[in-house]
């Protein structure tokens, strides 16, 4: 059958299969979102998204119910509290799991009450409900392509590439770096790793360490914290070089300032609003596939300019990914940080 | 006396708990709440014994990552497997407590010092064993474990029951077990009167390895898998968990029940936030609150204490 | 033929520069009762300690019945048959008193686990011949009073069933009628074959029950005797290598208009304290009496601040006197200051240099625009080493390397430094030799004189009687009598002590059976 | 006061030397002055917290509400400067982010001197009630997060482009340290009470207000360290101070002081900071995988201490 939506709720690959499990109903819904650690700033966002969105006349209507709370980062706590949801009926729970591969018991169950169960950013590979993914292995592979791309365009190449890791024992990680380092097999580029744990401060000093310890660097690229490597190359007085950057207003203004060339690139925080259109589609009886496959928000160093890319008059750590084009999705900053 | 606090701080706030849920009490709620709550009151009972010796374990984090990864290698297969796989996994744990225990004892590290930075290796190996989150631990058996009795008995709960009332059972008709009390609460005076305090404390930790061990196994249950990330909040909670159930950290005196019943309060807390309809946003400034206000519930009864001296051991 | 039950041979014991033994030799003939005599600081403790297995010695070998030891810890000589009542308490107070007495070695059920049942009752027997019976077996050790604590030390020392019981200085807390029933106690043990050796700074107790004596002075021994074959001046000599004159200071009759400078009316505090009345003047020395855990400490500890007060005033120098902890009773310009009863976790800070543990009280004193003034404390510091003749190596060594008597003396120089009009003195004296406590009490005496007002509490009748213008006896946390002149001697303390009326029923220790 | 150096002192000393001598071989480019300011610089932040924390140490209490202290200062100091209020203005900014500490810090005596309560307990509770205050406060308010000039300047400014402003902010934070610890009342009071609260108390040492100095301090480094990492980063943001805490406490320890409190001197702190610095940067150029740096980093500091302990132990 045709799937629902296909722009924006696209099948992961060509062997996921439709959604199962879940059973149309009659609305309105009762929806409840379970973060795993609040205190960074996507996650912030990515609540304030999610309310936001709920609060949009058209969800309003067929919202009965959106509580969302933060379990912190215990694993034990966040199944607890998705099995309350489902014990008290909820029509959706809807988490960043703070383990992808803990919640298959938990699924089972809530199938069998009759709760759909929705993963996304930190998803489970499981069957039996509904994964709103973005490829963090394509974010990274495209950071990278950027960088050769331009190194290409200026006739370098050869030279050492910096590419500051996340926070390792994560499935994710493992993923980017993989896929980072894909795209320089072959060529005559040499990839230096540090571990920047994808946050700001601790990118910020490896960054300036590797810049110590190896001298110059053709291209730079962050898993995410890219801020802190920015201003770690500025202060090193390092040349602009094509960097791979994640989409944090910060971030992007930085480079846009001081002439870097590269791309923008990263998983919104609005994702949260796709996992709630894609619950509520599932319920009104839209086909889905099981595992949708979001497109990464981009943009390229042609397209950093106030007001597009960044905005000047935003907090450094507004994401400026507001939202999904594909999905008709779309934030206006005022939505995400009105008080 | 510090017990009953305990217990009264966890009465009330299930008792919030179970009010503020839309289904009340059920079995189900009863089984994920206690299940929830299993691997945190493991890892207090593991905090209980350095403790009493006057001492800390921050390694207990970094133990229950270490076997919960170690537990998704081992605890699969035939039922043989199954068991021997257990065994391993707790004799890991065991083993870790004993070398911090030599440390402390031996190597004389001080506690805290010690316990952080083997934690640090623990957690290392962690991630040598589990890089990323995966693995298997038999579904069936952890469906048992996870599982309630008559509809009313979790499984966890009867188990932490079990294991805490033997330990304990054990710990207060061994010479072993009166030097880990004599060891927080006058080490010198054991020494003089011919106690051998050193292989006490070496015991805390062991049994505070085992115990985390325990948490490390039972998160392997309620996941079916390892990850070697997971051990992360249980160091400083377990702590937590202890304080708030009246457990002294000053050392010499207290019970199992303190950790017990502090773990399950603790978790109630945060089960609290359910379905308080609290913006989440303002949710972890609340559980913040909530815990300081039960940290200075527990100690209230130093401050009404009109012998002011008392507060300065 | 005798046994020797101990044979020490050129023993010899160094702690960095302090040489606590050199070259002693002894032998102790089972069955008796040995004194061992010595200045604070002579090295008796050292020595005991070395008996028992915990301090190897430098040089030189132990043997007891004929059996060379090992001194790797106190399981070897107890496995001899040597048990030990310790100078510092070692019991365990959040352990319960039957755990205590069965620290190292409880009796065991068929698989090794403690068995609580004969715990208990053999614990009941033990704690009934020390006259402990009415303490519950199951009460923390630590809920005790120094007296019950004392005496469960030596029930402890007596439930290893010993050949050989070293007690030292288990009676310095206990008063006259449980030592009374310790020495007899003793005797009977020694009937059956008990050697014991007896470390005790009171005289009166050497002399009662002490077949032979060793006086040790500067880690020497200096001579053994048969205990009746020397006089006390005679060996009080021996002791201090030196004359011991009269040991109480001579009393001034206070002048009658002498102002009072605290006054108390009505006060009650804790459970301990009910309803206490009592002004002190400038000049006096004001004994606080009794049995132990009578009120006494909770009372002084109340006027310092350091309980909280439930009812009544105090006063001092007239205008009301509401400290609200130990900081703001030694603010004033008259401060009142307390020298507290265990100098070891209450008083020094044992790894601090003497000079900081001097100065602790007086620092915020001694400085100028925040900062401390390094040279008046030198002086300062250097003054109280002369006047009170503490004897150190330097200023800058650790407390700790003191005997106790100079330790007393550093804690003294604190409370001096600090030139209070209030001097309350827990049992100043504890576990201090003859020669030192003569000295002490000159200071007080003389501190009076020059106008303080003293609170001073012990309990040792005999103090009490030697050093105090009027005393004040404290029962269950009330004032039951005040003495003073004629009246203040022991048979009125002891009297008032007990709570009693009929003078008759007080056992005179002069008439008890002295084993010799 | 004979300058008596020990032996954990000159252990970390020795590992600083060798560890340089380490690296200048394995990444010659690294042998220049500017790496080493470089290493200075970062140290420096570490050194301004450790400052706060041995404090705190010396008393035998721990402050875990470091973290979230620090970041909240940023946020704050970052907030007022951008929020355009009257006020606002370079100086105003840090000096309400240094009031914040401040404050926190009374917080957290109040909690450890009136209230009694555990200070590893009562500090990891104001440390969630600061996390969740931030997360309130960016998430509803959405402040603006950018340095000022004057903090860029503190955080990364050379003088005569050669020495980091950090460096010498770190030397002053230790100055007076040192003479409070050395040349005040205060500071033999704190060794006091770290040797024994008990004793302390009944010598009539102020003990209340002992406590309230140290909390004081230790929030106002915090938020010395909030400052600086704001500026160094070029804004504040979420989390910022949480990597921080376990360097600056091992830092404190591996230089000698007692976590049990009265005993450690801020040489032995400075040592700590340097050896810290030097061994992550040396794991992080190594591009060692995180399971391998932890258990090196972990050993190390295990390493360290036997070696300083067992020697002193030998004395005996
Ligand atoms: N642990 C120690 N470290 C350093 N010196 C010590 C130590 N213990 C005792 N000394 C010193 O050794 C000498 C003998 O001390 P010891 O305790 O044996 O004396 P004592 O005769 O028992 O005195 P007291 O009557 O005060 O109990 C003293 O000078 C004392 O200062
Ligand atoms: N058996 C013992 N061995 C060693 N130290 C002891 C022993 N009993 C008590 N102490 C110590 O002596 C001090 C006084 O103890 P105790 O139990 O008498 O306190 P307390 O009477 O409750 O004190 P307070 O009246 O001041 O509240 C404490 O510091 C305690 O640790
Ligand atoms: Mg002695
Ligand atoms: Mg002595």
């Amino acid at each position: 059958a045709e799937s629902y939506f296909p722009e924006c709720f696209a099948p992961w690959d060509a062997d996921t299969k439709q959604l199962s499990a879940v059973t149309p109903r009659e609305g309105p819904y009762r929806i409840a979102l379970v973060n795993g650690f609040a205190g960074n700033d996507w996650r912030i966002q990515m609540i304030r998204a999610a309310e936001s969105y709920v609060k949009r006349p058209e969800i309003a209507a067929k919202v009965k119910e959106f509580t969302a709370v933060s379990v912190g980062n215990d694993v034990a706590a966040q199944i607890a509290a998705i099995e309350n949801y489902v014990a008290a009926g909820y029509d959706a729970v809807l988490f960043i799991a703070v383990n992808p591969e803990a919640f298959d018991a938990v699924i089972d169950r809530a199938n069998q009450a009759g709760t759909l169960l929705v993963s996304f950013d930190n998803v489970v590979f499981n069957d039996n409900h509904l994964i709103v993914d973005i490829d963090h292995g394509e974010i990274a592979a495209k950071k990278a392509q950027a960088i050769l791309d331009e190194l290409k365009a200026t006739n370098i190449t050869e030279g050492k590439v910096l590419w500051v890791r996340g926070l390792q024992g994560n499935a994710t990680e493992k993923q980017q770096t993989e896929s980072f380092k894909k795209v320089f097999e072959g060529t005559s580029f040499e990839v230096v790793e540090v571990v920047g744990n994808w946050d700001v401060g601790t990118s910020q000093r490896v960054t300036a360490e590797a810049v110590a310890a190896h001298g110059k660097f053709v291209g730079v690229a962050n898993a995410y914290g890219s801020m802190g490597s920015i201003q770690a190359l500025l202060d090193a007085k390092h040349p602009a070089v094509p960097f791979g950057s994640d989409t944090m207003n910060g971030a992007v203004r930085m480079l846009a300032e001081n002439g870097f060339t590269g791309v923008a690139i990263g998983s919104s925080p609005s994702v949260s609003a796709v996992a709630i259109l894609a619950a509520l589609s599932s319920f009104e009886g839209k086909q889905m596939p099981q595992r949708i496959k979001l497109p990464p928000p981009s943009l390229p160093s042609t397209d950093w300019k106030d007001g597009i890319a960044y905005f000047s008059q935003l907090p450094a750590s507004f994401d400026t990914a507001t939202g999904f084009k594909e999905c008709n999705l779309l934030f206006t900053a005022d939505e995400l940080t009105a008080k | 006396m510090p017990v009953l606090l305990g217990a009264m701080v966890f009465v009330i706030v299930l008792a919030v708990y179970l009010a503020v849920h839309p289904r009340g009490i059920s079995s189900f709620v009863i089984q994920s709440y206690a299940n929830s709550a299993a691997p945190l009151a493991l890892a207090a009972l593991a905090q209980t014994f350095p403790v009493l010796t006057g001492g800390l374990d921050l390694s207990v984090g970094g133990m229950v990552a270490l076997t919960n990864a170690l537990a998704s290698e081992l605890v699969h297969g035939s039922p043989l497997e199954i068991a021997s796989g257990v065994l391993i996994v707790l004799s890991v744990g065991a083993l870790c407590g004993a070398l911090n225990g030599a440390l402390i004892v031996y190597g004389r590290l001080q506690p805290i010092i010690g316990t952080l930075a083997t934690g640090a290796v623990f957690s290392g190996l962690a991630l040598f064993i589990r890089p990323f989150p995966g693995g298997e631990v038999d579904a069936g058996f952890a469906y048992a474990m996870t599982s309630i009795l008559f509809g009313v008995l979790p499984v966890s709960t009867l188990m932490i029951a079990i294991i805490a009332a033997c330990t304990w059972a054990a710990i207060s008709r061994a010479s072993l077990g009166r030097g880990i009390f004599a060891a927080g609460s006058a080490p010198q005076a054991a020494r003089l009167s011919g106690l051998r305090i050193e292989r006490s404390i070496i015991a805390a930790y062991v049994l505070s390895g085992l115990f985390s061990a325990f948490a490390g196994l039972y998160l392997g249950f309620q996941t079916l898998s390892g990850d070697a990330t997971i051990g992360a909040p249980y160091t400083i909670n377990s702590i937590a968990a202890i304080v708030i159930g009246g457990l002294s950290l000053r050392g010499g005196a207290g019970s199992p029940l303190s950790a017990i019943f502090g773990a399950y309060a603790l978790r109630a807390i945060s089960a609290v936030l359910l379905f308080t309809g609290a913006p989440p946003l303002a949710q972890p400034l609340f559980e913040g609150m909530v815990l300081v206000t039960a940290v200075a519930a527990a100690s209230i009864a130093l401050v009404r204490d009109p012998n002011r001296l008392r507060a300065y051991q | 033929m005798t046994v020797n039950a101990i044979r020490l041979r050129g023993i010899g014991k160094s702690y960095g520069p302090t040489r606590a033994l050199s070259d002693v030799s002894l032998d102790i003939e089972a069955g008796t009762v040995h004194a061992v005599l010595g200045e604070n600081g002579a090295g008796k403790s050292t020595l005991i300690k070395i008996l028992t297995g915990v301090l190897a010695p430098d040089t030189g070998t132990v043997d007891l019945f004929d059996e060379r030891l090992d001194h790797d810890g106190p399981q070897a000589a107890e496995r001899l048959g040597l048990a030990t009542v310790f100078q510092e308490l070692s019991l365990v107070p959040h352990l319960s008193v039957e755990d205590n007495l069965f620290l190292s070695k409880p009796p065991r059920s068929k698989f090794g686990w403690i068995d609580l049942r004969r715990q208990r009752a053999e614990s009941r027997r033990w704690l009934d011949l020390v006259g402990l019976g009415d303490v519950h077996p199951g009460t923390h050790a630590g809920q005790l009073s120094l007296t019950q604590k004392q005496l469960l030390e030596i029930a402890k020392g007596f439930a290893k069933t010993p050949r050989i019981l070293l007690l030292d200085e288990a009676t310095a807390s206990l008063p006259g009628n449980d030592v009374d029933r310790l020495f007899k106690i003793i005797a009977d043990a020694r009937r059956e074959g008990l050697t014991v050796i007896y470390i005790s700074h009171r005289m009166s107790e050497i002399e009662r029950i002490a077949d032979r004596c060793s006086v040790l002075r500067n880690g020497q021994l200096i001579e053994t005797f048969p205990t009746h074959s020397r006089s006390h001046d005679e060996i009080c000599r021996m002791l201090a290598g030196r004359e011991i004159s009269q040991v109480f200071p001579p009393r001034h009759s206070l002048p009658t208009d002498a102002p009072v400078v605290l006054s108390v009316s009505g006060l009650s505090a804790v459970d301990k304290v009910k309803d206490i009345s009592f002004a002190v003047r400038r000049g006096e020395v004001l004994g606080i009496g009794g049995l132990e855990g009578q009120g006494q400490k909770e009372l002084l500890q109340t006027l310092y601040g350091a309980i909280r007060t439930a009812a009544g005033s105090v006063t001092l120098d007239g205008k009301p006197f509401n400290p609200t902890g130990p900081a703001a009773a030694i603010a004033g310009e008259r401060p009142v200051m307390l020298l507290p009863e265990d100098r070891k976790t209450e008083g020094l800070l044992l790894a601090e240099s003497i000079r900081d543990n001097m100065l602790l009280s007086v620092k915020g004193k001694l400085s100028r625009y925040g900062l401390r003034n390094q040279v008046a404390e030198v002086a300062r510091s250097g003054d109280m080493i002369r006047k009170l003749g503490i004897k150190i190596a330097s200023p800058e060594a650790p407390v700790s390397s003191l005997s106790g008597g100079n330790q007393q003396k550093v804690l003294l120089a604190r409370l001096l430094l600090n030139e209070p009009a209030v001097y309350i003195l827990m049992d100043p004296t504890r576990g201090i030799d003859v020669g030192t406590k003569q000295e002490i009490y000159a200071l007080i005496r003389d501190l009076a004189d020059r106008g303080a007002a003293v609170l001073f509490l012990t309990t040792d009748f005999e103090e009490l009687i030697g050093m105090c213008d009027r005393v004040l006896v404290l029962y269950g946390g009330a004032i039951t009598r005040e003495l003073e002149g004629e009246a203040l001697n022991e048979v009125n303390v002891m009297e008032a002590s007990l709570n009693m009326t009929r003078p008759e029923t007080i056992r005179n220790p002069a008439e008890m059976e002295i084993p010799t | 006061m004979a300058l008596r150096v020990e032996r954990s002192i000159w252990i970390a000393c020795l590992f600083v030397l060798a560890l340089t001598i380490v690296i200048g071989i394995t990444y010659p480019a690294t042998i220049s002055v500017n790496y080493y300011m470089q290493q200075l610089q970062i140290a420096a932040f570490v050194g301004v917290l450790a400052s706060g924390a041995m404090v705190v140490l010396l008393l035998g209490e721990i402050d875990l509400s470091m973290p979230w202290t620090a970041t909240a200062a940023g946020m704050l100091a970052c907030g007022a400067f951008s929020s355009g209020a009257a006020w606002a203005n370079d100086g105003t900014a840090i000096s309400a982010a240094l009031l914040l500490g401040l404050a926190i810090g009374g917080v957290n005596a109040f909690g450890v001197a009136i209230l009694r309560a555990p200070s590893m307990v009562w500090t990891l509770g104001v440390n969630a009630i600061l996390l969740g205050l931030t997360v309130v406060y960016a998430g509803g308010y959405s402040p603006q997060t950018n340095a000022s000039p004057l903090m860029r300047h503190l955080a990364v400014g050379r003088v005569f482009d050669v020495v980091p402003v950090a460096l010498l902010i770190w030397l002053f934070v230790g100055s007076v340290l040192v003479l409070v610890l050395r040349l005040t009342p205060l500071g033999a009071w704190i060794y006091a009470m770290g040797r024994s609260s008990r004793v302390a108390y009944l010598a009539g040492v102020p003990t209340r207000v002992v406590v309230l100095f140290a909390f004081l301090w230790a929030g106002l480094c915090s938020a010395v360290g909030g400052v600086l990492l704001s500026g160094y980063s070029g804004q504040a943001f979420q989390a910022m101070g949480d990597p921080m805490l376990l360097p600056s406490i091992a830092a404190v320890v591996v230089g000698g002081t007692k976590v049990t409190g009265g005993e450690g001197r801020y040489l032995g702190t400075v040592m700590g900071v340097l050896a810290l610095t030097l061994l992550s940067n040396v794991l992080s150029l190594m591009q060692a995988p995180e399971a391998l740096r932890l258990i090196i980093y972990g050993s190390t500091i295990i390493l360290m201490l036997l070696v300083s302990r067992r020697r002193s132990q030998a004395h005996h």
